[in-house]
């Protein structure tokens, strides 16, 4: 690789995945906001223009604040399981497609960071190695807590990741790709002459097999199951403070947006945007359509918050097997 | 991919895991630990299966190698299957502790 | 390969990145403040922890996670078949009567598990 | 630079593979397995075989390993290191019989001819195994779904909800 290669990769690499870091303290924001709105409260609304920073002093907060290990627990594992967590979800990022190429001297590169032949087996797999942060987390707190948290949290979402690879199997016959980037290229155009050529249209029964897993596998309401606040104090975090605890949040809304990302290039055409074939405009406007159609989802992950809906464990887990 | 200059020494990795995998069934006593140990030597001949398959440029070692890992995966679910099962009979899962065959 | 250096460079990145947050963190967490005791103790709500953390569990969570394992070999396969299947339509069925064969099998044995009811109790 | 990756990455195997077999701890070992795993999944694709590389990490790392896992938390093997260990007698007769077997293997290995591949395998030889899978394997592939459902009844049979567990934790 000559130099301009590599610096090209490294800027592609550091824009795409600060971006991802970023939005998550913008999705705690939104979140919080949109809550608020619903439940008709004020929200955070004391740092910044309409709490905007909050975020912000939140996560200073977490940097100063004492991190205190109790005795009991097992060290080693107790300090390394956040990071195994926040390393899959970093590296999942690696695949997405934001956007079709740009040229620079002549030669194009693609908007993503690697463009992997096999990219979304690479995707299904990196994303069930978050579950070890969790249980090696859970078991070394030594509580009985964070332990049960640990294994329910685990058990659903092993049950959900075989209907989302199902869901996604269903994609790869339509593309006959594993690329994420060839399928976003596939979804271009229209068919039947109005509706775009999106997943969702071709595939309405799989992206919904795919949203409800989801939602499963990023413990959202209603599947949060493992952190039941009534019965199991936090989950499997209950012993950790600090920045320790806001490594495992960041790790987990970095995985709903690389997941809404997913679901984006499988099921809404990745950066396509429906009528428009017109290179130009789609050179432009491509990027942050396909960030607004995340944002969008992420917007949705979070009013589903405030659904007052609860699944007993075992009907959750059962139902995942016919999935 | 392979440039003109074959690595010929992943079979030595492979000897290696096999070996280390062979040790380790020999000395430990938790049965877990011991099947770990056959996930070892399962991989280095997995290892091997590839390494072969590409230099000859045949695909039929790679095919062998996801057979392999499904057998594998079946022979895991048995394997803690009855050492799910001895640990309720003995509450221990050292291999010491069932010496003999009768319940 | 080429397309996988990214990947071990991103791989890196976040390493850092982890390494990075653990040592501003402990860097600038307060120190030297005094030891207590019940904070230090395993939280249960206030009540004082008692027996073990760490307990037998029920088998059921075994079998879920076998069962989760024998399902996630079975999709394996599946992703082989989906590459193909566009191209092999033009030339017969073959390969969606031997996805069926396979499916059938598999649906045979989703059957067993839940006329046994190993998911009911949890 | 490829040798470089090619070194780190067998040593960083073999190196994950010692911590499985050397740790006291059952969590510990089952940890080297995943990290090892890693290792072998980066030496297939450098290989060139990208699926399998993939479909390790996929069955091995995320799904065996867990299985592992679960059984050292359920069984709480973890937290109580009993360090029953063999005397140092059996582990020297069985390391020592372990060399001679591996000098056995590698002597195997180097003087098995190899023929030069014809046509090397391309790059992305992912469709091409799918198309073999389906065509000339098809029939082992039939009978491996068989065989997993025999094995589905195996695992009912195996861990049959017992009446008589009373200490268990319900979750």
């Amino acid at each position: 690789m000559t130099g301009l290669e590599w610096i090209i990769l490294l800027s592609k690499l550091l824009v795409i995945y600060l971006t991802i870091v970023h939005v998550v303290p913008i999705m705690i924001w939104v979140e919080r906001k949109g809550a608020a709105l619903i439940q008709d409260r004020p929200g955070p609304n004391r740092v910044g223009p309409f709490g905007l920073l909050q975020p912000v002093a939140d996560a200073l907060k977490f940097l100063v604040k004492e991190d205190p290990i109790p005795n009991s627990v097992n060290r080693v594992l107790y300090a390394m399981g956040p990071f195994m967590t926040l390393v899959p979800a970093s590296l999942i990022v690696a695949v997405l497609p934001v956007g079709d190429f740009f040229e620079v001297q002549g030669k194009s590169y693609f908007m993503q960071i690697a463009d992997i032949n096999v990219g979304l087996l690479y995707l299904l797999s990196i994303s069930s190695l978050g579950i070890y942060g969790i249980l090696f987390g859970g078991w070394a707190s030594n509580n009985k807590y964070s332990l049960m948290g640990a294994m329910r949290s685990a058990s659903q979402i092993i049950s959900y990741e075989i209907p989302l690879g199902l869901a996604a199997v269903g994609a790869v016959t339509v593309y006959g790709t594993f690329s994420l980037r060839e399928m976003a290229l596939g979804q271009e155009g229209t068919f039947l002459a109005v509706l775009p050529r999106w997943g969702v249209f071709m595939q309405p029964i799989g992206f919904l097999v795919f949203f409800i897993s989801a939602f499963a596998e990023t413990n959202r309401l209603p599947f949060d199951l493992p952190e039941t606040e009534g019965e199991l104090v936090a989950g499997f975090h209950t012993e950790y403070g600090s920045m320790k605890f806001a490594t495992y949040f960041m790790a987990e809304y970095m995985n709903m947006a690389t997941i809404s990302g997913l679901m984006t290039t499988l099921y809404f055409g990745g950066w396509h945007l429906p009528y428009l074939t017109d290179a130009t405009l789609l050179g432009w406007l491509g990027g942050q359509r396909n960030l607004l159609a995340v944002l969008q989802f992420l917007i949705f992950f979070f009013q589903s918050c405030c659904l007052p809906a609860h699944f007993r464990l075992g009907a959750l887990d059962g139902a995942a097997f016919p999935l | 991919m392979m440039e003109a200059q074959p690595i010929y020494w992943t079979h030595y990795v492979a000897t290696c895991l096999f070996a280390l995998g062979l040790l380790g069934f020999l000395i430990r006593k938790n049965a877990i630990t011991v099947l770990m140990c056959l996930e070892l030597m399962l991989n280095a001949a997995n290892l091997i299966l590839v390494e072969l398959s590409m230099r000859t440029g045949t695909p039929d070692g790679i095919i062998m190698v996801v057979f392999v890992i499904t057998v594998a995966a079946a022979e895991v679910a048995v394997g803690l299957g009855i050492v799910l099962n001895l640990y309720r009979l003995k509450e221990t899962v050292e291999l010491d502790a069932f010496k003999s065959l009768q319940g | 390969m080429e397309a996988f250096l990214p990947v071990l460079v991103l791989l890196a990145i976040s390493l850092g990145l982890c390494v990075g947050i653990f040592g501003v963190s402990t860097l600038l967490n307060p120190r030297n403040l005094p030891p207590v005791a019940t904070k230090l103790n395993p939280y249960e709500c206030g009540v004082k922890p008692e027996g073990g953390a760490r307990q037998p569990f029920h088998s059921q969570f075994y079998l879920i996670a076998v069962l989760f394992l024998l399902f996630d070999v079975e999709g394996v396969f599946f992703f082989p078949w989906a590459l193909v299947y566009r191209e092999s339509l033009a030339s017969g069925g073959a390969l969606l009567l031997a996805i069926a064969v396979y499916m059938g099998l598999l649906t045979l044995g989703l059957v067993y598990i839940f006329r046994k009811d190993c998911l009911e109790i949890m | 630079m490829k040798e470089l990756f090619f070194i780190f990455f067998s040593l960083y195997t073999i190196a994950a593979a010692l911590g499985v077999v050397l740790a006291k701890n059952p969590v510990y070992s089952a940890f080297s397995l995943i990290l090892s795993f890693f290792g072998l999944s980066a030496l297939y694709v450098m290989w060139g075989a990208t699926f399998i590389g993939m479909i390790q990490i996929l069955v091995y790392t995320g799904a065996i390993v867990v299985l592992f896992v679960f059984v050292v938390m359920l069984l709480d093997l973890g937290s109580v290191v009993t360090d029953h260990s063999h005397s140092w007698l059996t582990v020297m007769v069985s390391a020592i019989a372990v060399w001679f077997f591996s000098l056995l293997m590698l002597r195997t290995f180097n003087h098995t001819p190899l023929v030069a591949p014809a046509t090397p395998l391309a790059e992305s030889n992912t469709r091409l195994i799918s198309q073999l899978l389906f065509t000339e394997y098809l029939w082992p592939f039939e009978i491996l779904s068989i065989f997993l459902l025999a094995l589905i009844i195996a695992i009912y049979a195996l861990t049959r909800p017992d009446a008589a567990d009373k200490r268990k934790v319900h979750p």
